[in-house]
């Protein structure tokens, strides 16, 4: 059996010899880093089987659970750091022919470090070393926001970062009072010692780390950079941070809420916090014209989804909220991926200049469709599975509350299909504008030759089309993935004990 | 032959400044101090020229305490000088800055003079520019250079032109 | 086996047409044998009524079922007939025409769809069938692109709405009775709670009214489906709307039943059914009205079609075995005329280019077939014997006084002569009055899109004659939804209330035309005069003064009605689009953009999750 | 107005925190709270063999994070020397030489640079350590690279420092987990004798490791600030 | 009689800090900004931790300080 | 020892005071750096020395923090001397210039 | 007693510098007050480590005399225009 | 009066205030360099809090520097080691904050976060 730790170690020591590697061999470091992506997708698929079992416990220099750090592979563990390490290796392939400036050894550097601090955060086990791997997620995330060093990048990071300092200075108020107060930071010990606490206590660290971890997670009030950050980032950026950045921090949250603060209470809060999310960014979608802004205001839509689906507090819910997951991680990361051409090819980031672009781009724009329709969850794609799931589990709970909360979700999927499918139609139909004189087929508002528009290189094709097969052909599998996402929402609603670990 | 005796005495001092940093003469300590300032020193090379100036006669050696006392016993002075105008509700100055000459060549012994023009009765240097100090005077005694010089710098340089070239 | 052909051939057709993309003729061959196969399968299927079909993997631990009935038989029959049809005319129709690569891909997609809406057994299997059904109608419609798109994308906004409906009702069912299961479900609604009821009601006759256009709802239909290839325009005008009436007949008859509906008075002897058939009134009214006014042909079938499906749900909604027997033989005379009509407008489109009844006029010496068809529709249409609309809106108003809606019954009539009106507008603007000089070399269309028409009108009016043999599937779906059944004979029927005898009245209305024509032709009142040896209002006529009525062909009329058509509808939709865009837009100030502001938010959100929270811990 | 809403909320957060945070106190609880704490005073001696408990602390029990906090170091210089690679050289930089400041820079610097060594090595035996060695050295140089216009950072030679450092600490800990502890960063080496300089395992080593790296990162930070041009930059072309 | 001292300390701690409230003048700000830090150190060394005492100092107070007066030196107008 | 150690305390506090309180009362930046050095310095220096006489184990310590202080004080002061006279920080008024060539370049032009 | 006189005394040199400090109306007075405070508190430290009586908070003081210098050199070659 | 006056009162009045007073110029501030001033208050002021948690009155640093300290002595190790990651992380962001801001200044040429609003909405 492997040593989970590898899944953390070998990004990291790659990353740090990447530099090294430069001097020699200048642009060694791409295959390298997809070497090191690919050794982390190895190990996981050989983990998983072990974990589904039992969770695989890890200390680290040689000290137990409460004394030292340690880390938990447990299914979440490994489940997320694959569909990290996946997304990674698919988005390097990517990134061999998007990158393509003389700083690559640091977008590789950073690419890889991202990879660490997001696999750091869902495997540990302590909360102050949670806090570290958050803010290694976080920084990279911050410079690779700002690769471009274009105006909107630069302003993005800024704001990307004043918000997650402040997110990470409420988090660290909340480990202070935990270890004020319980004198440990091991998970698993503040889950046994954690129901004893004062009632304001309890509050405070739970609505403080919700506040802190919140901001990277994009829970509604918290997530007003992501908008920014998401649209100004390179779009194989933007494809990680949509595809498994937030829903990394938002599935530690909630991990945080169940096992270990079992704060049951907040999840009536958090489910209307959730729908409010989706109502915001589907509306706000709805109103852009910029097409990475419109998918990032879906992501926050689908965040919101996803928290109220784990906001349903039951096992049903969890495991399709891990579902929703899985389909939001594949579905934008092609999104994102498919539109970074768009907009390489036309030089326009308005949606509404693709007009026609099908045509030249065919294999792309087919698979932008079929992403957005299995985000909107239109069978058989997966998103309708996972979608059908969440509502059902919501409506599970038999409660008026969720009810009217559910009616919410498909307002809101109302509103993201047709925002999606006004961009479809545009790839291949041509422009559409509702002015009072009608249809409008003015394909060229901003002077692009779409005969000069070529189609992607094979590197952009090739993981577009790896992550399509998982959109497309997802519901074959339904069976399994549930079975690891049901693996998943048991992990999380059981509380964690110390004693369970040894 | 000068490059090895800046050498040697940048490592002295960084190995006294060592053993006074640990407190202790045991063995661990004394080698890794070896080790870390000879590191240091070969290191850093370049900065061993400014201890070549330094001259090792028996005169000297034997002055450098007396310069030390010399510029103490000026300090307090300057001090006492400076508290009580302080304390004094009048607050008896007359700021000025001027010019002073000085005879010496070596960077060391200019800053030293620098310094302990600046820690002494009222006056704090400027800036040192080729053979000039600027004086900033609290209380301005004699404005021409020479007269300047006289007063304030020659007691330090008369013992530091001896002890550094 | 004949069962799974009906769903293993479409998947054939599929993928063969993915691989011949290129190949015309082994394209359309392929599809053409496979609509025939679909026919014959269907007919097979009859003797297999009541059997229950799995598929092999499970969902949710809802394994996904299908179930043969007799309702579900009558549609499919309606679906594999009118396709066959529709693709021995689709065969030179659709030859060369752009962007129609992908034609029957989308066709046997939907096709796909609406069989398995049709026949399955839980609420699971219907969704997913259903979302492909919806999918592949709006496929079908926006393969056209150009205007073609922004109309499907007005179907597919309503569309998505509908689902979502729907999705809220089924999940709904689920989360109270655990189960998908139609059977089972039916069962647990006869001791449903009123809230329940009115609930499901809502959501599930709200969602299935988008896809049948009911009135408040219809306004995506006639551009959706006019801007289509033409044969489409038919074929979804005919049937595809009538899937949401099978939507709504399935939740009314078969899951809630009558009884179960009747229990909700609202208002003294006002019902639910009442509602729906106020509705309905609307629905038939209102397009009615607006079609009169259409100028192009397709545009103006399709908008009096929403009418007729009007005629359908009201009849289904009478709740009495007469009009339940009316409305669902509507559905099979709809099918067939409205076919015949639109069909014949494809020929007509086929040899002129245009559908624009202003373009239009004086073909009927170029393209009799087509003439004969379009009369032939449209007598049907306005419910006119000997045609088969007369007998099914006979049986509506017939059950409509009998079941004691008299208000119903005199909207509906309203509607009739609303649709008198535009069906005489249509056939006067194409085919009468003076030919255009453009059209001189228009010939009829070949026989094998002749072929279709002639079947069609033969149905037609066959299936007027004897109503009886189409009567016998209907009155046996009745039983098995446990309704009392049609008591019909093979030419009419025979109730103590009084009996139709559609022989007979045939006949006499044959007798009546001959006659007619006899008077005619004995009073040697006709002359024939070259086209342009004529005058009108002063004017002589030539080439560039045509003797021209057909733009404002009811210009009287639009007068009296121009201060009531306020396009509520296209408003309300407009200004709802609006409202969403500005709720997004008040929602995105939100982020204002200033990071001072956005870090505010953060401490903002602890702040006030802490005063929420504060009390619950 | 903004200053207005600002207090509003600042008043409500220092609320929480006063009523909430403020109510605790940490002189009286005494031992019961601080298990962890003092379970590890206890026994960082017999543990570890480094006689500054925060030490063994830091590179040992929660030398984990001490990992992700070099990366984390590790990240912003890589992100400032990314960002603030100018587009051109630096042309103008005004410079004039102060003489007492340079040639007090000169004089300081090997006393400055020990200094930090000495922190370092001493980091198991006396208060501070890799980081705040590392950071003394760092400043040094950037007295050195204030004061007089000597030097041009090397900016390779900084990285590779950087990255072999950060390879040794990964190495270190690699061996543990190969070692008979099997365990990621685990203590391999002897204790050696308590109190002196080579006492405490590979903590010592580590720490180097760590001040090496804390060290040319910074300086390729810092140095990256140097090197980026000033003021608004009106580019062509764009 | 320490704790009035501390308190002291912690008074000039918090008075710089408001003070940057009021500052105009960035410079300024960044030297207040290092004394808040210093004074900080030394209240780590009232709560017995050299360790942190040292390592703020050094970089909270030193590393902070030369960075932001570099950032400033580069966000000046141009002369 | 300890007496001598506790007097020299004692004078290290007291001049660290005046110190201070020249930097208040003073009337311009050169001033104040004239009390606030040397002051402060020998404050410092008596003071820490005072400690190490206390308590020897300090003093050697002790003795490297008062070679340093003594070292960079001046230093500083010196550069804010310079650098206050070279953005032309007011002067107190009566101030008298005699040079006969500027340090300052600019001043040169 | 002495110590108690001392720290007194220091306490009201920190407050006067800190005074100089928010009311210079020039940086270079801040900065000098800010030098100022550095030499005071280092100075204070050491007394501080004498009253607790650990010799390792005498590395703090010295540290804190690097900090000092090299805060005061920077700020002060910033205002020259030197960086 | 004076029992007020204790220790842990005036950490968490100096940590909380520093927090507070970090957190208002963020809000309220409009320069950017102030704002990144603000949180490095902010976070220093956390620090603060965070270091107090494993302090015990009257115990000692808990460096076994000479022979006769005993571990009961001791405070907590704990969180100064969590402290110093967290104030090396904070000068990592700083930094890196300040980069950012350098660089938007290269590119626009203010600093005012109510100029800075290319990306709203």
């Amino acid at each position: 059996m492997v040593n989970p730790i590898l899944l953390i170690i070998i990004p990291l020591a790659t990353a740090f010899f990447i530099p090294l590697l430069a001097i020699v061999w200048k642009n060694g470091s791409r295959y390298l880093a997809l070497l090191a992506a690919l050794a982390n997708v190895l190990i996981g698929i050989k983990l998983l089987p072990y974990v589904l079992e039992k969770p695989i416990h890890v200390t680290i220099a040689g000290f137990k659970a409460p004394i030292g750090i340690d880390l938990l592979a447990g299914p979440l563990g490994i489940v997320f750091s694959l569909i990290i390490s996946i997304t990674g290796f698919l988005v390097l392939i990517y990134s061999i022919g998007y990158i393509r400036d003389e700083s690559i050894n640091k977008y590789y550097t950073l690419f890889l470090l991202l990879l660490t601090g997001s696999t750091g955060m869902v495997l540990t086990n302590d909360i102050f070393n949670l806090f570290v791997f958050f803010e290694i997620l976080c920084i990279s995330s911050y410079i690779l926001v700002a690769y471009n060093r274009d105006e909107h990048g630069l302003e993005a990071a800024i704001k990307y970062l004043v918000l997650g300092s402040v997110g990470s200075l409420l988090f660290l108020i909340a480990i202070a009072i935990i270890y004020l107060k319980l004198g440990t930071l091991n998970m698993a010990d503040i889950s046994d010692k954690f129901d004893a606490l004062g009632g304001s206590y309890r509050m405070m660290v739970v609505v403080l780390i919700l506040s802190g971890l919140g901001v990277e997670a994009a829970i509604f009030p918290l997530n007003s950079w992501l908008p920014d950050a998401h649209s100004s980032a390179p779009s194989s950026i933007s494809a990680l941070l949509s595809g498994f950045v937030i829903e990394v921090a938002l599935i530690v949250v909630m991990k945080l809420v169940y096992s270990v603060f079992h704060a049951m209470q907040v999840l009536n809060a958090l489910a209307v916090v959730g729908v409010i999310t989706l109502l915001v960014g589907e509306f706000a979608a709805f109103r852009q014209e910029n097409i990475k802004r419109v998918l990032a205001y879906s992501s926050i839509g689908q965040v919101g989804l996803i928290l109220l689906a784990l906001s349903i507090n039951s096992k049903a819910g969890i495991s399709a909220a891990v579902l929703q997951i899985i389909n939001h991680t594949a579905s934008k990361s092609i999104l994102f991926l498919v539109s970074g051409y768009f907009i390489l090819k036309t030089g326009s980031y308005r949606y509404s200049d693709y007009s026609g672009i099908a045509k030249r781009m065919p294999v792309s724009s087919l698979l932008f469709v079929l992403a957005a329709l299995s985000l909107i969850g239109v069978p058989p794609f997966l998103g309708f599975f996972s979608k059908l799931q969440i509502v059902m589990a919501a409506a599970a709970r038999g409660s008026t509350f969720y009810v009217s909360l559910v009616s919410l979700v498909l307002l809101g999927t109302i509103v993201e299909g047709a925002y999606f499918l006004r961009i479809a139609q545009v790839l291949y139909f041509g422009r559409q504008q509702d002015t009072d004189s009608g249809w409008l087929e003015t394909g060229n508002a901003a002077g692009i030759d779409m005969e000069s528009v070529g189609n992607a290189p094979v590197s952009a094709v090739i993981p577009v089309l790896l992550l399509g097969i998982v959109v497309v052909f997802g519901f074959l599998f339904l069976t399994n993935l549930n079975g690891v996402t049901g693996s998943i929402a048991g992990e999380i609603t059981r509380a964690l004990s110390l004693a369970s670990l040894f | 032959m000068r490059k090895v005796k800046g050498f040697i005495l940048l490592w002295l001092f960084t190995m006294i400044a060592w053993v006074l940093g640990t407190g202790t003469f045991r063995i661990d300590e004394l080698v890794t101090g070896l080790v870390l300032s000879f590191g240091v020193v070969v290191l850093f090379a370049s900065f061993t020229s400014l201890y070549r100036d330094i001259k090792i006669t028996p005169k000297s050696i034997v002055l450098m305490p007396v310069y030390l006392i010399v510029f103490l016993w000026e300090m307090i002075k300057s001090n006492i000088d400076v508290a009580l105008r302080v304390i004094n509700p009048a607050m008896p100055i007359k700021p000025g800055v001027v010019q002073l000459k000085t005879r010496l060549h070596s960077p060391l012994a200019k800053l030293i003079l620098a310094n302990s023009i600046t820690l002494t009765p009222g006056t704090l240097t400027m800036d040192v520019k080729d053979d000039s100090l600027f004086i900033h005077w609290i209380d301005v005694e004699a404005e021409n250079i020479e007269e300047a010089t006289r007063k304030v710098g020659w007691k330090f340089e008369r013992i530091l032109k001896e002890i550094i070239q | 086996m004949a069962f799974s052909m009906l769903f293993i051939l479409p998947v054939i057709g599929i993928v063969l047409s993915l691989i011949f993309v290129k190949v015309d003729f082994l394209k359309n061959l392929i599809n053409l044998t496979i609509f025939g196969a679909l026919v014959y399968f269907n007919i097979l299927l009859l003797n297999s009524v009541g059997e229950t079909f799995k598929l092999p993997f499970a969902f949710l631990g809802q394994s996904l079922t299908f179930r043969v009935t007799y309702l579900a038989l009558y549609f499919s029959l309606m679906i594999n007939g009118i396709s066959f049809l529709t693709a021995i005319f689709s065969w030179r129709f659709m030859r060369e025409r752009e962007n129609s690569s992908l034609y029957y891909v989308w066709w046997l997609t939907k096709t796909l769809g609406m069989f398995g809406v049709i026949f399955s057994g839980d609420f699971l299997t219907f969704f997913l069938s259903w979302e492909l059904m919806s999918w592949g109608t709006y496929f079908v419609m926006v393969q056209r692109g150009g205007a073609a798109a922004k109309a499907s994308y007005k179907y597919l906004v309503y569309a998505i709405s509908s689902a979502m409906v729907l999705l809220a009702g089924i999940v709904i069912l689920y989360a109270s009775f655990g189960t998908f299961s139609f059977a089972e479900l039916s069962k647990a609604y006869s001791n449903i709670s009123t809230g329940m009821l009115i609930l499901t009601l809502v959501l599930f006759i709200g969602s299935f009214s988008v896809e049948s256009a009911v009135f408040p709802l219809h306004s995506w239909l006639p551009d959706a489906y006019s801007e289509t290839f033409s044969p489409m325009s038919s074929y979804l005008s005919s049937i595809s709307t009538r899937l949401g009436t099978y939507g709504i007949i399935l939740f009314l008859f078969v899951i809630a039943g009558v009884s179960v509906i009747d229990r909700l008075q609202i208002i003294g002897a006002i019902n639910f059914r009442y509602v729906i058939g106020v509705f309905a009134v609307l629905t038939i009214i209102v397009p009615t009205f607006t079609a009169v006014f259409q100028d192009d042909a397709k545009k103006l079938v399709m908008w009096s079609g929403i009418g007729q499906g009007g005629y359908v749900l009201l009849g289904i909604v009478s709740g009495s075995a007469l009009g339940i027997g009316g409305g669902m033989f509507h559905m099979m005379s709809m099918l067939t005329f409205e076919s015949v009509i639109l069909l014949s407008i494809a020929a007509v489109e086929y040899r002129t280019g245009t559908t624009n009844m202003n373009k239009l006029g004086g073909l009927i010496k170029k393209q009799p077939v087509a003439f004969i068809g379009l009369l032939a529709g449209i007598i049907a249409l306005a419910g006119i014997p000997p045609m088969n609309g007369f007998v099914s809106k006979w049986f509506i108003y017939r059950s409509l006084i009998l079941s004691g809606y008299p208000f119903l019954a005199i909207g509906a009539m309203i509607g009739t002569l609303a649709t008198i009106l535009a069906v005489y507008k249509l056939i006067h603007n194409i085919f009468l009055g003076q030919l255009r000089e453009e059209y001189n070399g228009v010939k009829e269309v070949p026989f094998d899109m002749q072929l279709p028409i002639w079947i069609l009108i033969i149905i037609v009016w066959g299936s007027a004659v004897f109503p009886g043999i189409t009567f016998s599937l209907i009155a046996k779906i009745q039983s098995s939804l446990g309704l009392t059944p049609v008591p019909y004979s093979l030419n009419g029927i025979a109730t103590s209330a009084g009996d139709l005898d559609m022989l007979v009245v045939s006949i006499v209305f044959v007798a009546g035309l001959v006659v007619a024509y006899m008077v005619y032709l004995l009073g040697h009142r006709r002359k024939h005069v070259i086209q342009y040896d004529n005058y009108a209002a002063g004017h002589f006529l030539n080439k560039d003064i045509p003797y021209n009525y057909n733009a404002h062909f009811y210009a009287g009329m639009e007068h009296i009605f121009e201060p009531y058509r306020k396009k509520i509808i296209a408003r309300s939709e407009k200004s709802l689009a609006a409202l969403t865009g500005t709720i997004g837009d008040y929602l995105r100030h939100i982020y204002t953009g200033n990071v001072s502001t956005y870090a505010y938010y953060i401490v903002a959100a602890f702040v006030i999750g802490a005063i929420v929270l504060g009390g619950v811990f | 107005m903004r200053r207005f809403f600002s207090l509003i909320l600042i008043i409500g957060f220092g609320f929480y925190l006063v009523t909430v945070i403020g109510r605790i106190p940490f002189a009286a609880t005494g031992e019961a709270k601080g298990s962890v704490g003092v379970q590890i005073v206890n026994d960082t001696v017999n543990d570890t063999g480094a006689a500054n408990a925060v030490t063994s602390v830091v590179v040992l029990y929660r030398g984990f994070d001490t990992l992700g906090e070099v990366t984390v170091l590790f990240l912003a210089a890589l992100g400032m020397s990314l960002l603030l690679k100018g587009t051109e050289e630096v042309k103008a930089r005004v410079f004039d030489e102060s003489f007492i400041l340079k040639t007090g820079s000169y004089l300081l610097f090997p006393f400055i640079v020990l200094f930090g060594l000495y922190i370092i090595v001493h980091g198991h035996l006396t208060p501070g350590g890799g980081f705040p060695g590392g950071v003394v050295i760092a400043t040094a140089f950037f007295i050195i690279v204030m004061t007089s216009e000597m030097v041009r950072l090397r900016e390779n030679l900084v990285s590779i420092l950087e990255s072999l450092a950060g390879l040794t600490f990964i190495a270190l800990g690699i061996a543990g987990l190969l070692g008979t502890k099997n365990s990621f960063l685990a203590n391999f080496m002897g204790k050696g004798v308590f109190n002196t300089i080579l006492s405490a395992g590979i903590i010592p080593f580590i720490y180097a490791a760590i001040g090496i790296k804390v060290g040319s990162e910074l300086t390729g930070a810092v140095g990256s600030m140097f090197l980026s041009p000033f003021g608004k930059q009106e580019e062509a072309g764009e | 009689m320490i704790n009035y001292f501390f308190l002291l300390l912690v008074i000039v701690m918090l008075g710089s800090a408001i003070a940057i409230i009021f500052i105009r003048n960035l410079l300024a700000a960044v030297i207040v900004v290092t004394v808040v830090s210093l004074v900080a150190s030394i209240l780590f060394i009232f709560i017995a931790s050299p360790d942190v005492a040292i390592t703020e100092a050094t970089i909270g107070a030193a590393l902070t300080t030369v960075i932001f007066v570099l950032a400033l030196s580069r966000t000046k107008k141009k002369t | 020892m300890e007496i001598a150690g506790q007097v020299l305390v004692l004078i290290g506090a007291i001049f660290l005071f005046l110190g201070s309180l020249g930097i208040i009362r003073m009337p311009d930046v050169f001033n104040r750096l004239q009390a606030g050095t040397k002051a402060t310095t020998l404050g410092a220096l008596s003071l820490i020395i005072g400690v190490g006489l206390m308590n020897t184990a300090f003093l050697w310590k002790a003795i490297v923090l008062v070679v340093f202080v003594v070292l960079t004080n001046p230093i500083s002061s010196s550069t804010i001397a310079r650098a206050s006279y070279k953005m032309k920080v007011p002067m107190f008024k009566g101030t008298i210039k005699k040079m006969e060539e500027s340090f300052l370049e600019e001043e040169e032009k | 007693m002495i110590i108690t006189i001392s720290l007194i005394l220091i306490g009201i040199a920190v407050f006067l510098s800190f005074l100089r400090l928010l009311i210079g109306p020039t940086v270079s007075d801040r900065l000098l007050a800010a030098d100022t405070l550095t030499t005071i508190t280092a100075a204070s430290i050491v007394l501080v480590a004498f009253v607790l009586g650990r010799l390792i908070y005498m590395d703090v003081a010295i540290v804190y005399a690097v900090i000092g210098f090299v805060g005061v050199v920077t700020v002060a070659r910033y205002l020259e225009g030197g960086i | 009066m004076s029992n007020l006056i204790t220790i842990e009162n005036i950490v968490y009045l100096a940590s909380f205030g520093l927090i507070l007073i970090g957190l208002f110029i963020v809000f309220s501030d409009k320069n950017l360099v102030k704002l990144v001033i603000g949180l490095d208050i902010a976070e220093t002021g956390v620090n603060i809090l965070l270091v107090s948690t494993g302090y015990i009155q009257g115990k000692t640093a808990p460096i076994f520097s000479r022979t006769g300290l005993k571990a009961s002595q001791m405070v907590d190790p704990v969180p100064q080691a969590l402290v110093l990651t967290a104030i090396v992380i904070g000068f990592g962001v700083t930094a890196l904050a300040l980069a950012l801001v350098v660089r938007l200044y290269q590119k626009t040429g203010t600093l005012d976060v109510s100029e800075i609003r290319g990306l709203k909405w």
